[in-house]
């Protein structure tokens, strides 16, 4: 299934202890502690079959699981959430707008052709071009130049924003502050390209010309695996563990939890929600559980006069017993939610919604204070991806604690769905999620509240909220742009602009005969280069 | 008749074909269905020498078919089964023998011609195949050999063109020629006893008069002895020795052909020969028999024939069934009032 | 026979055209109806428009009239036609892989699973059709008209999951836990899922699970017209030849009893290959069913229209193959 | 040459060797042949199988089924929607307060598969009637009429035909936009058709060519009177028998239709939908797939045990 709400998203720890104990940090090599586990080997990991393995031509977690292991861009994501340089030796800016890039040397492609400032240039250039219709092209919008790139017909082919200083350095103007820069450009579609593969994108999308730590061995075997092997060439200090990773395509994850069973996998990071408890039992010495930064959510359409109340919003919030609904349905693979921002992000705060408890009582009384609920409530969900049996529990829990009538529309595809949503034809709460394309908690904001944003498809509009995740864009530091952005996610409490729901977990399997260690971050899921193999394995 | 003919040579040397070939007694068939238990055939007793033809004459459904089936030991089982009687051929019990013996005896010495060939032959496979499969399975001849002899059958049963015909299904020849294919088929491993169940019924009928020849004059050079079923009167005038009517799964009266035609002496047998068109009566109405043969599950007590009897009485109603009474010379009916019967005319 | 079978082929024509025009049609009114597809290509995120547009047109869905609610779009299955016929283009799934791609990397899994099912389904059907044909009304007939009836009414996907769980991954594991046993039976006929180390032996449980409905299909047939013929008179005359029984059986009966079999087979074909959704599912074999089964879903209307009606031409092609296949069997039939 | 049996009905010979060694039972051949020729055949049928077990027992079974899809009230007074999974209801086993135990979602279990039979049956009822009707109108006219007709009538369903039944059900499911049984129903019915098309119009012109309909024809019967008196009642018997299985096979479908994605949505209650929702936790709670896995193959069985019985009794040349 391509295209869905990336479930799948990244993972890391969600409490501080888990992740000191679930996680080795191999990036920072020589000093410190000796990562557990050993290199070699060969590990067998589940996916799905990818949409595309051109870095900036797909946006869905199989395509990243891969071009995760086969790129290396100017930054990458790590564990303890931010992001490291790799390729880059400096992303500098004075203003949050101008931003000077300088590149280490001595990266090559896999073809011999050495990764520069023109790599990175053309790359982008290809990605933002309107004509082209890559999935990542969105990802530029923040660079001047795009918007000339997307008229019909265009008039740039190139990003007026990025100018090359020399073959290793280069600036990019952004359109306005953002202080997420170097975060951002961690996201695969910021992946520099080699000219070679530019002049046949076909060919480099079945055998990419990569240059990550690792390469596929042969050529993408569609619905069957993408086989890679280390490449010797590759100069990064960031070490990788297995000799080969074997990524095994199952059509389901309830297939590839039958191949775990039968021991054709090594590492399964999908099970089946009804499957859980019962891996959970066997597998107790091969499990790895914790929280991932995927957020459902309950959207509002504020276009319906019926939720202008936000004691109507909030009696609905307070009304889910969250925590109920996990596990009965959802087979506990979720925590319940109180607040809009995944506790794996600095400046999460546990508490940021004050209406998330489950409180009937209070519910019904603020329902009645704005004046009771009258007809039905139709809730809506996209079809095909098991949302119809949480949303029943969900409408039952809203009939017996505020006596309102339900009825289900779950019978949308994802694209009638989201044109639903975008043509304010929503007639009730809706449900969608989100998962984060950056490590700035900023991720979880701009897009889903500010005013007109493309993923705001409540219509909320705020002018404070837009205005301090402003501030909070062009704040000097990291540090005191979170401080913003708490402001501006405490106005989304008041105003309880979405009903968050829960946050997701990831319960991971692995066979501790063959892995030593995983290795998660918050964005990229996991990273199986980064994954340590037991002794002998 | 070509001059090839290792086939019969033998037969007719043989010189244990004399007596009597086949010896049916006290034969018993009753069908087991869901409507009851059906007497197919309620002691039947007769036999067959050898170069001799016997008529067994009756209506559909009288036992006729399942008597011989019974001799061949090819009833459907279920629901059919014999439960009396002894089928001797050379004096030997077949229904003791088990079902290796007795496949050994069914075309070897015993065989037996259908009446629609068309369905009796196999639709699938060419005539050649079904002719050669009698010589592979019971002589262990090969193929080629099986084929050469299918074509000697073929044209010993006057088959134009044999040598081109084995090649062709059942369904590509005419119903005489089918026939004759079937007559070849019994005819193949040189039996002794051959059982002909109406023949010549599906047949049109100047083709019926050259199936009816042909047989006549293959059984008179084998010396077989030829039980031949039908309910065609006419037939059975030109080529029987004897004849044995049948009624109601029974014989009720045996005589050397003449004698039936002359003096018959059963109130059936009568009725049958009035029923049939006469030149020499040409102008007279044809009698027909009253009313409808009895249900096999439901056979009326007393003589089978009564309710349509015009000679019946309160005795005929009665049990028991009427014995074969010996009304002359090798002449025997089983009608309590056969003397009536006989003089009325 | 040479112009009954053109004449056949000439037909085939209609009814190709006829089932891609109603796949066009469907495909279509999905579109008009439930909007762009390709835009859930980009999730949660909106995508700049300019991209979503030309990413639509180089989809071959940028016709004006899959806005316009029930119009049958004749022009652009013009264009379809015209692509196809003319210059072998059966257009791309929204990933831009040509579906001829697809096809010829997802076919043979599903030809061999097809052909697994249907050896299967052929191979004990007929035994277990013959077993029960010859014991009519006896234990054995009831046996298999219970245990056939009870393959057809279990939903496949139960059966499916519960063959691959308890037997493939179970009984597996305790295979795989048996030193010495050779890889093709612990990890090829008894892997838990199709694995591409065993392309063949591990579409061996896959395809008895998909036969297994086919399978009670033809044990049935092939009883119940095996009771017809056993009756039928030159049944009778074959044992009147004094044969023994088995041949009676083996040559005279099953012959004319497979006819209706095989008849069954060729519509048979099709409905596997189409049917293999839920199989090839649960084992997670790279066949058609499931790219189909997705693009239905995605609205990738070129992988539909192109893989369904390649199956309506194997289906076509089957049928005229059985037609053949059954003057041979009977030579009563003759086509002309 | 005559034929001795000159008295009584006459029988064909292409039926005298059968005939020869079955006794009759019953005469059915009397009368005028042509006007009710089945009477005797249904009449006949009728009569042995309320003698069989295999007809019997799930004829019975389905007639429990139907009274739970028609008067569920009086199985259980439970609601099959007044769930909950707050307070530990989910998931429990069976119990005297629950007799099938409770969902994952916390509802009734034994009151989801009651209320379950209304939309599985209705879905199964509707499908089979629809496809009675419009495969057994085409094939009719096809087979009636011949020519042209028949061959376009023919062409299009090859068309349907040829199309994946699954596949095709989903294509046309994925384009209408509401699911309820009706829907469902369509979209059996569109895919099909076809093969009571394919048998009505083999009947039609087998009935077409015997000898009492020629003679009718002869008579100058009209055109809708040699259909419906004539050729109608011969035809009817296998479809009949086909319709039965049809309702177990749709049953069956409407479970696998739901499991994809495709069929009944919830808060429907449907067996389907009972096996989609808990088809992962059989490891764990075997009666949550088992309960509702049952209810389906024991539909499907009966009815295709009924249609086997149903066969056995009509063809008279199986008798």
């Amino acid at each position: 299934m391509r295209a869905r709400f990336p479930v799948k998203l990244a993972a890391a720890a969600a409490a501080t202890a888990l992740l000191a104990t679930a996680s080795a940090c191999a990036s920072d090599g020589g000093g410190g502690e000796e990562p557990e586990g050993t290199t070699g080997g060969t590990l067998r990991v589940f996916l799905s079959e990818p949409d595309s393995l051109m870095p900036s031509g797909a946006n869905d977690s199989e395509s990243n699981q891969v071009i995760t292991e086969i790129y290396r861009g100017l930054t990458k994501n790590v564990i303890e959430g931010g992001v490291e340089n790799i390729i880059a030796e400096s992303i500098e800016s004075e203003d949050n707008i101008t931003w000077n890039i300088q590149l280490k040397e001595g990266f090559t492609f896999t073809n011999g052709e050495p990764v520069d400032a023109d790599s990175f240039i053309r790359a982008w250039n290809y990605a933002a071009y309107g004509p082209n219709a890559q999935d990542g092209a969105g990802f530029f919008e923040r660079i001047v130049g795009f918007g000339e790139m997307q008229a019909d017909p265009p008039e740039a082919e190139e990003l007026s924003g990025v100018t090359k200083v020399d073959d290793y350095s280069f600036t990019v103007e952004l359109s306005a502050p953002f202080v997420g820069f170097p975060q951002t450009v961690a996201y695969q579609s910021f992946l520099p390209l080699a000219e070679a593969c530019l002049a046949d994108v076909d060919a480099c999308n079945e055998m990419p010309i990569s240059n990550g730590p690792y390469m596929l061995a042969s050529a993408w075997e569609h619905d069957v695996q993408v086989a890679l092997v280390k490449n010797p060439d590759y100069i990064g200090e960031d070490t990788v563990f297995a000799d080969e990773i074997i990524m095994r395509i199952f059509e389901s994850s309830d297939a590839a939890y039958a191949a775990f069973q039968g021991d054709e996998l090594d590492v399964i990071d999908q099970i089946p929600a009804e499957r859980l408890a019962e891996a959970e039992a066997q597998f107790a010495d091969g499990l790895f559980q914790t929280a991932n930064n995927s957020l459902t959510y309950l959207g509002i359409p504020f276009y319906d006069e019926r939720f202008e109340d936000v004691r109507i919003r909030q009696a609905f919030s307070l009304a889910i017993d969250r925590q109920a609904i996990i596990d009965a349905a959802l087979g506990g693979t979720q925590r319940a939610a109180s607040g809009w921002v995944s506790p794996l992000f600095e400046g999460q705060r546990d508490a940021a919604c004050t209406t998330c408890e489950y409180d009937p009582e209070r519910a019904a009384a603020l329902l009645e204070e704005a004046g009771g609920w009258e007809g039905e409530l139709t809730l809506t969900a996209n079809a095909g991806a098991d949302h119809e049996t949480w949303m029943q529990a969900l409408g039952d829990q809203l009939n017996q604690n505020l006596g309102i009538e339900y009825t289900l529309d779950v019978g949308q595809q994802f694209a009638e769905y989201l044109a639903t949503l975008e043509n304010q034809d929503a007639v009730g709460p809706f449900r969608l999620g989100w998962g984060p394309d950056y490590a700035l908690m900023e991720t979880y904001l701009t897009h889903l509240y500010a005013t007109d944003q493309s993923s705001n498809y409540g219509f909320y509009s705020n002018p404070q909220f837009d205005d301090l995740v402003a501030q909070g864009d062009s704040a000097p530091t990291e540090q005191e742009a979170i401080a913003l952005y708490q402001q501006a996610e405490d106005i989304l409490n008041e105003d309880m602009v979405t009903i968050p729901l829960w946050w997701g977990t990831q319960s991971v399997l692995y066979n501790p005969d063959v892995v030593a260690e995983l290795n998660f971050n918050p964005i990229d899921y996991e990273d199986y280069g980064l994954t340590t193999m037991a002794a002998g394995g | 008749m070509t001059a090839d003919v290792t086939l019969d040579v033998e037969g007719v040397a043989d010189p244990s074909r004399t007596g009597p070939a086949l010896e049916v007694t006290d034969l018993q068939v009753e069908f087991r269905t869901r409507a009851g238990l059906a007497h197919a055939v309620n002691g039947v007793t007769f036999h067959v020498d050898a170069g001799e033809t016997l008529a067994i004459l009756g209506e559909s459904g009288c036992g006729k078919s399942v008597t011989a089936q019974a001799v061949m030991g090819i009833l459907d089982s279920p629901p059919g089964f014999v439960t009396g009687g002894q089928i001797r051929y050379r004096g030997k019990d077949l229904l003791k023998m088990s079902e290796q013996q007795r496949r050994a005896v069914r075309a070897n010495q015993i065989a037996m011609i259908f009446q629609d060939a068309l369905s009796a032959l196999n639709p699938v496979f060419t005539v050649g195949f079904q002719l050669a499969e009698l010589f592979r399975k019971h002589r262990g001849m090969s193929r080629a050999e099986g084929r050469k002899r299918a074509v000697e059958l073929l044209d010993l049963v006057r088959i134009p063109a044999a040598r081109q015909r084995v090649r062709d299904f059942p369904h590509q020849f005419s119903g005489g020629m089918r026939q004759r294919v079937m007559i070849a088929m019994a005819l193949a491993l040189d039996p002794e006893v051959l059982i002909a169940d109406e023949p010549t019924t599906a047949l049109d009928v100047t083709v019926q008069a050259q199936i009816m020849s042909l047989l006549a004059e293959l059984q008179r050079e084998r010396q077989m002895g030829l039980i031949l079923i039908t309910h065609d009167m006419g037939v059975v005038a030109d080529v029987a020795d004897r004849i044995s009517v049948m009624y109601a799964g029974r014989m009720v009266e045996q005589a050397p052909v003449h004698e039936v035609y002359a003096r018959p002496s059963h109130p059936y047998t009568k009725a049958l020969l009035e029923s049939v068109p006469r030149l020499d009566q040409k102008g007279r109405q044809l009698s027909v028999i009253q009313g409808l043969p009895p249900t096999l599950t439901a056979i009326p007590p007393g003589c089978a024939f009564n309710p349509r009897c015009r000679y019946a009485r309160e005795e005929c109603r009665q049990p028991p069934v009427p014995p074969l009474y010996e009304v002359a010379d090798r002449h025997a009916s089983a009608c309590h009032f056969w003397q009536e019967v006989r003089q009325d005319d | 026979m040479g112009r009954y079978v053109i004449r056949r082929l000439l037909q085939f024509v209609p009814t190709v055209l006829g089932a891609m025009f109603v796949l066009h049609y469907l495909t279509s009114v999905a579109i008009q109806f439930t909007g762009n597809p390709v835009r859930a290509i980009f999730g949660d995120r909106t995508p700049p428009q300019s991209v979503l547009e030309n990413l639509t047109r180089r989809l071959g869905l940028g016709d004006p009239c899959l806005e316009q609610p029930f119009n049958p779009c004749f022009s652009l299955f013009g264009k379809r036609l015209d692509a196809i016929f003319l210059h072998l283009d059966f257009g791309t799934d929204f990933n831009e892989r040509a579906v001829t791609d697809i096809v010829a990397g997802a076919l043979p899994h599903t030809a061999r699973l097809t052909l697994i099912a249907i050896l299967f389904e052929l191979v004990v059907g007929i035994i277990v059709g013959v077993l029960a044909g010859l014991r009519n009304g006896g234990f054995w007939d009831y046996l298999v008209k219970v245990s056939t009836v009870l393959l057809i009414a279990v939903p496949v996907l139960v059966l499916g999951l519960l063959v691959r769980d308890f037997v493939n991954v179970k009984f597996g594991n305790v295979l795989r836990g048996v030193d010495g046993m050779p890889e093709l039976i612990s990890r090829g006929f008894f892997a838990p899922t199709w694995s591409s180390n065993h392309p063949w032996a591990s579409l061996l449980m896959p395809g008895l699970v998909l036969g297994a409905l086919s399978l009670a299909t033809v044990a049935r047939l092939t009883r119940a017209s095996l009771l017809e013929n056993v009756r039928a008179d030159y049944v009778r005359t074959a044992r009147a030849k004094g044969l023994a029984s088995n041949r009676v059986v083996g040559v005279h009966t099953l012959r004319n009893s497979l006819i209706p079999v095989v008849t069954f087979l060729g519509t048979d074909l099709g409905a596997l290959m189409g049917g293999a959704v839920v199989t090839e599912g649960i084992f997670s074999v790279p066949g058609i069913g499931r790219q189909v089964f997705a693009a239905i879903f995605t609205g990738e209307t070129t992988v539909v229209i192109g893989i369904v009606t390649m199956l309506v031409l194997v289906y076509l092609i089957a049928s005229l193959a059985v037609d053949m296949l059954y003057a041979v069997l009977d030579p009563r039939i003759r086509y002309d | 040459m005559t034929d001795v049996v000159s008295s009584g009905a006459a029988r064909t010979s292409a039926a005298g060797t059968s005939l020869d060694h079955t006794p009759p039972s019953g005469e059915v051949t009397g009368g005028e042949p042509g006007q009710q020729p089945e009477a005797g055949l249904w009449g006949d049928a009728r009569r042995q199988l309320i003698r069989k077990p295999m007809f019997v027992i799930p004829t019975i079974f389905v007639l429990i089924m139907t009274s739970l899809a028609v008067v569920p009230f009086l199985w259980t007074s439970k609601d099959p929607l007044a769930c909950t999974v707050s307070g530990g209801l989910s998931r429990n086993p069976p119990s005297a307060e629950h007799w099938f135990g409770t969902s994952i979602l916390g509802c009734d279990y034994y009151a989801q598969a009651i209320y379950g039979a209304r939309n599985s049956l209705l879905i199964a009822l509707v499908g089979a009637i629809g496809v009675v009707l419009i495969g057994g109108v085409i094939g009719m006219l096809a087979g009636f009429f011949g020519g042209w007709t028949d061959a376009i009538l023919s062409r299009v369903t090859d068309i349907f035909l040829g199309l994946p039944f699954l596949l095709g059900a989903i294509v046309f499911l994925t384009v209408l936009k509401t699911r309820n049984p009706w829907t469902i129903a369509a979209a059996l019915i569109i895919l099909g058709w076809t093969v009571i098309a394919r048998i009505m119009r083999g009947s039609v012109i087998a009935a077409k060519h015997l000898d009492y309909v020629q003679a009718a024809k002869a008579l100058g019967a009209s055109r809708s009177r040699l259909m419906f008196r004539h050729i109608l009642p011969n035809a009817v018997a296998p479809v009949v028998v086909y319709a039965t299985i049809l309702l177990g096979l749709f049953v069956s479908a409407e479970a696998t239709l739901t499991f994809l994605g495709v069929g009944l949505q919830p808060p429907s209650v449907s067996w389907g939908i009972m096996i989609t929702q808990h088809d992962g936790y059989y490891h764990e709670d075997p009666f949550l797939l088992l309960i509702p896995v049952g209810f389906v193959v024991g539909t499907v069985l009966s009815f295709i045990l009924i249609g086997d019985a149903l066969r056995d009794a009509l063809d008279p040349r199986l008798r």
